[in-house]
């Protein structure tokens, strides 16, 4: 039985909401009949984006409602997809009329659900398209890149989107922008120690003292292999070169990086992995635009760490630029 | 003797069988996602069939398939994640295989499973062998499209045991869906949880019948 | 033995360093003989402010040297305070004529080696003050605040100094205003695992299955109490209450809040704190000017957290407001 | 027959044979300080005496201070923390007792010790049962200064028990000083990791002077 700072189990989300409302100081709002927050002012006309998913992966998603981030965010259950009239209701509370984004991990519940919602949504006269994030590598060859899984890099796409939706003025052009962020990002995990859902207490996977499982999913699913622990340049070497080769990412690109806590890795960890990647990177000749270390995609307390890279071009830079503020991902 | 059908009020009171043996399978099912998924089966469906509960106890129905339905809604809007989609999927396609029904019988209950099965793999996508709860409900509809007799107990027993058989055949198969799809050859010898709920809803329902007979 | 993503445990002080060093992006650079950095672009004539203290606590000191921040940190090993000759070092690269304001936590291994270093500046004429913080409300009675540990207060103080550094011509006066910053600031933590150091792999303390320690120190010293795990609001109740009439804080305050995360803990449950932290100020007629929650101030991997609060009056409002740009922390 | 003094090059002997007792004893001071303090003290201790060694390799002495002094210096800027303020302290204030000395002898040994001891309690402000080193280094001041004959061996056996006596005397106390300050009663039973220290440091120079004669 894990140890956690709560108090009903049953009560963790929307008491995770309530802390969240109350710490963006009247920046979002909640939308009402939906665990799910708006900005609390949007441009009327605008393009809006809507990020969701399950619950347990915070600061994701609803840490990233913000200025040029997503417009707003709908949370489900600790690992759970959220329900369509949940996403419905978040939907029409978001809408002026341009249509709304849906920009989420691609796991088979949240596809569906969104799926759902997007039709209860289109007989009620709302457009919406849909952005299904696959970064993990670890989780399917490049030949069934829609069977990936969406970790980490979700924060790259929802700062490029957030932009784009900020900028642009039809849902198809968003569209357009955001699925290209997609396609241009890789992600790569691995896991020390398993967390825990509240509910049960219990460590969602077991793994042996000296193990680590290489591409382990955000839910704690397998990855794609279980190895003894080794030092962090080789394990940061293994894991880049798998990214690196996926896109391919070659001589000569523009990146930028996020390395990720899952949850119970030190920073101090997460900046030495930093050391290699970088090593690495200049070795193939890539140049880093911009790095973002800390916990914005986590599992729980799961320990472990992801690395992400987005590579560039002229389009996506300046959306990535555009300064942000959220409560988990300010930019200046 | 065997019971032939249900009224309304019996099919309800059906409903809150399944609802409470599926609460208090929390645990079991919990415990065959932590194996494979991510451990959140059992809370979910627990948390879904709890809303069922709630939702029998308020509402007053006029048809069978006002009952399926609002399962089927009951389960999609508490439970999320690929359960509520697939379960509140179930229930809501099976209502349409009985429209305007006020007794559910055995025809009745052969087209409620044809439909569900449908919108499942309308809305899933999965066919046999991806390791989902599809691995036992298509044979379930298939042992049900089979029984020629007009007895609703036996053919929801007959139900239970394909739902079973095909729940433990997915020992054998290596998930190509949801979240064990990575897991590869490593869920070899694990039941998909999902199987293992549509076996138990089937066979609380076969219970229930038994029981009344 | 605790896994680590780490090379050699003997060289993680040295590899965090590049790591950090690289996630700034030229924002910072290495002081030579030291294993310290500094601002790449410090205003000459500039009052200076230098943080620092034993490692193992990241992001701290080293992420919060920026824009109106520090302008440069010393870290020492793993909880062990930097070496007076590293921090000589740093006060000498930084020194742009009107003396370096020393802020650190109040730790006797600090207090020792950066008054060493004090006298060594001051043969060298070089002139500094020193603020120690000591906001940790467990960690003595209030007669005796001076004997009080500094934790992740910190952060409050550091912000509040690299605003006063910024603004202000003459050491005394940034001293005043980091001290009045200091003496406004209230912590009180609480530990539910164990961190480790890396070069043991071990543990630094050892606590039962549902047990907590509320007042654990940032490297594990033990605190006021153990007591069985409790539901969240009862354990944050009492933290807050200890903390408010400490000050005392009072009906009509205004305050800055920070819940920092120790480690391990996840940020569904710092949110959950918040929600019941934001419940008992309103209760007392406390308004809260701003809120931040995330890893701050850490003790490697434990689980835990803190509450730190700041009383606020016009001066130090305005230095808080200053925008802020920094690897771990950044404000708008 | 006991040693009365040491050659400036015996004594460098005898600080190379405390480094390496000290560095094979981190893991007894960790574990010390796991139980009181933050658990790096052995670590510290370790790495402070590894530079001590770097540094007696690569330096020639013409005075006995140098080698005092540079010991000092060497563990201030290694160690790092409270020991490292404090030991350092020790041994540079020690430097101050042997001014001009080519030799080590009882008289010499003597003024060291106070010499070191002011240093220490002028940089760390502890007295006698704050649970410091302090516990274990005056007593054994006080020892020395108790001596009256010119056998350097027995006097450094002297300072050496009455230092353990002190560090026995620790486990009694509750910190007042340093991270160990706040576990208060709890820190009853457990000796300070810095007492063991100096007791260790005066042990192995004792030991050195033994195996001499
Ligand atoms: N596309 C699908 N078609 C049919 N059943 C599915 C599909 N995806 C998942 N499932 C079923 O859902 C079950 C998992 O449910 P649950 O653990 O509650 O959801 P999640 O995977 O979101 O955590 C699986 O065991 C499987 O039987
Ligand atoms: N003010 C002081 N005076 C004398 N000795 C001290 C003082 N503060 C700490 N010490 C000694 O230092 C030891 C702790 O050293 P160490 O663990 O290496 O440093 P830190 O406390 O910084 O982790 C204590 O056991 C104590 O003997
Ligand atoms: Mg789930
Ligand atoms: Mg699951
Ligand atoms: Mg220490
Ligand atoms: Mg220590």
């Amino acid at each position: 039985m894990i140890k956690k700072v709560i108090n009903n189990p049953k009560d963790v989300v929307v008491e995770t909401a309530d802390g969240l409302i109350l710490a963006y100081h009247g920046d979002v709002k909640k939308i009402e009949n939906s665990n799910a927050i708006k900005r609390t002012e949007i441009r009327p006309g605008k393009v809006c984006l809507l990020v969701g998913g399950g619950s347990g992966h915070e600061p994701l998603f609803a840490g990233f409602v913000g200025e040029n981030l997503a417009d707003g965010a709908v949370s489900g259950n600790v690992f759970a997809a959220p329900a369509p009239d949940q996403i419905l209701a978040a939907t029409k509370a978001l809408d002026q009329g341009k249509g709304v984004l849906y920009l989420y991990g691609n796991y088979a519940g949240d596809n569906m659900n969104f799926d759902i919602a997007a039709e209860l949504a289109e007989s009620e006269g709302i457009a919406t398209k849909t952005v299904r994030i696959y970064d993990d590598v670890a989780s399917a060859p490049l030949e069934r890149i829609t069977d990936r899984r969406g970790i980490a890099g979700d924060l790259f796409v929802i700062k490029i989107a957030g932009g784009a939706a900020a900028k642009l003025d039809s849902l198809e052009e968003v569209y357009r922008v955001a699925a290209k962020a997609r396609d241009l990002t890789r992600s790569m995990g691995v896991a020390l120690a398993p967390g825990s859902i509240p509910e049960t207490g219990q460590p969602t996977f077991t793994i042996g003292e000296g193990e680590i499982e290489i591409g382990m999913g955000l839910h704690g699913e397998a990855g794609v292999s279980r190895e003894k622990m080794m030092p962090a340049d080789e394990l940061v070497s293994r894991m880049t070169d798998l990214i690196l080769k996926d896109l391919p990412f070659k001589s000569g690109d523009e990146v930028c990086l996020l390395i990720n806590n899952l949850g119970a890795t030190t920073m101090m960890e997460l900046l030495i992995v930093n050391r290699k990647v970088r090593a690495l990177l200049a070795e193939k000749q890539i140049t880093v635009h911009d790095t973002l270390i800390g916990s914005y995609c986590t599992s729980q307390e799961m320990a472990g760490f992801s690395i992400s890279l987005l590579k560039l071009d002229g389009e996506l830079k300046q959306y990535y630029d555009l300064p942000a503020k959220s409560f988990a991902f300010t930019k200046g | 003797m065997t019971v032939e059908k249900l009224s309304l009020s019996e099919f309800k009171g059906a409903m809150l069988a399944i609802a409470d043996g599926m609460i208090a399978s929390k645990d079991l099912l919990t415990q065959a996602d932590q194996a494979i998924g991510d451990g959140d089966h059992g809370i979910g469906m627990a948390r879904g069939f709890e809303a069922v509960k709630a939702m029998l106890s308020e509402k007053n129905f006029a048809q069978i398939e006002e009952v399926f339905f609002s399962t089927g809604t009951s389960l999609l809007s508490s439970i999320g994640g690929a359960s509520g989609a697939i379960f509140g999927s179930f229930f809501m396609g099976a209502a349409k295989g009985v429209k305007g029904c006020i007794e559910l019988d055995a025809p009745g209950f052969k087209n409620a499973l044809a439909a569900g099965l449908e919108m499942v793999k309308k809305r899933g996508g999965a066919n046999i062998g991806d390791k989902t709860m599809v691995d036992a409900l298509e044979p379930a509809v298939q042992a049900a499209m089979a029984y020629n007799g007009n007895s609703l107990g036996e053919l929801s027993l007959q139900v239970y045991i394909a739902a079973e058989a095909g729940m433990q055949r997915t020992k054998t198969f290596t998930a190509r869906i949801g979240k064990a799809k990575t897991l590869g050859e490593r869920t070899l010898g694990f039941a998909d949880p999902g199987s293992i709920s549509i076996t138990l809803i089937f066979k609380f329902f076969s219970d229930y019948l038994k029981q009344m007979a």
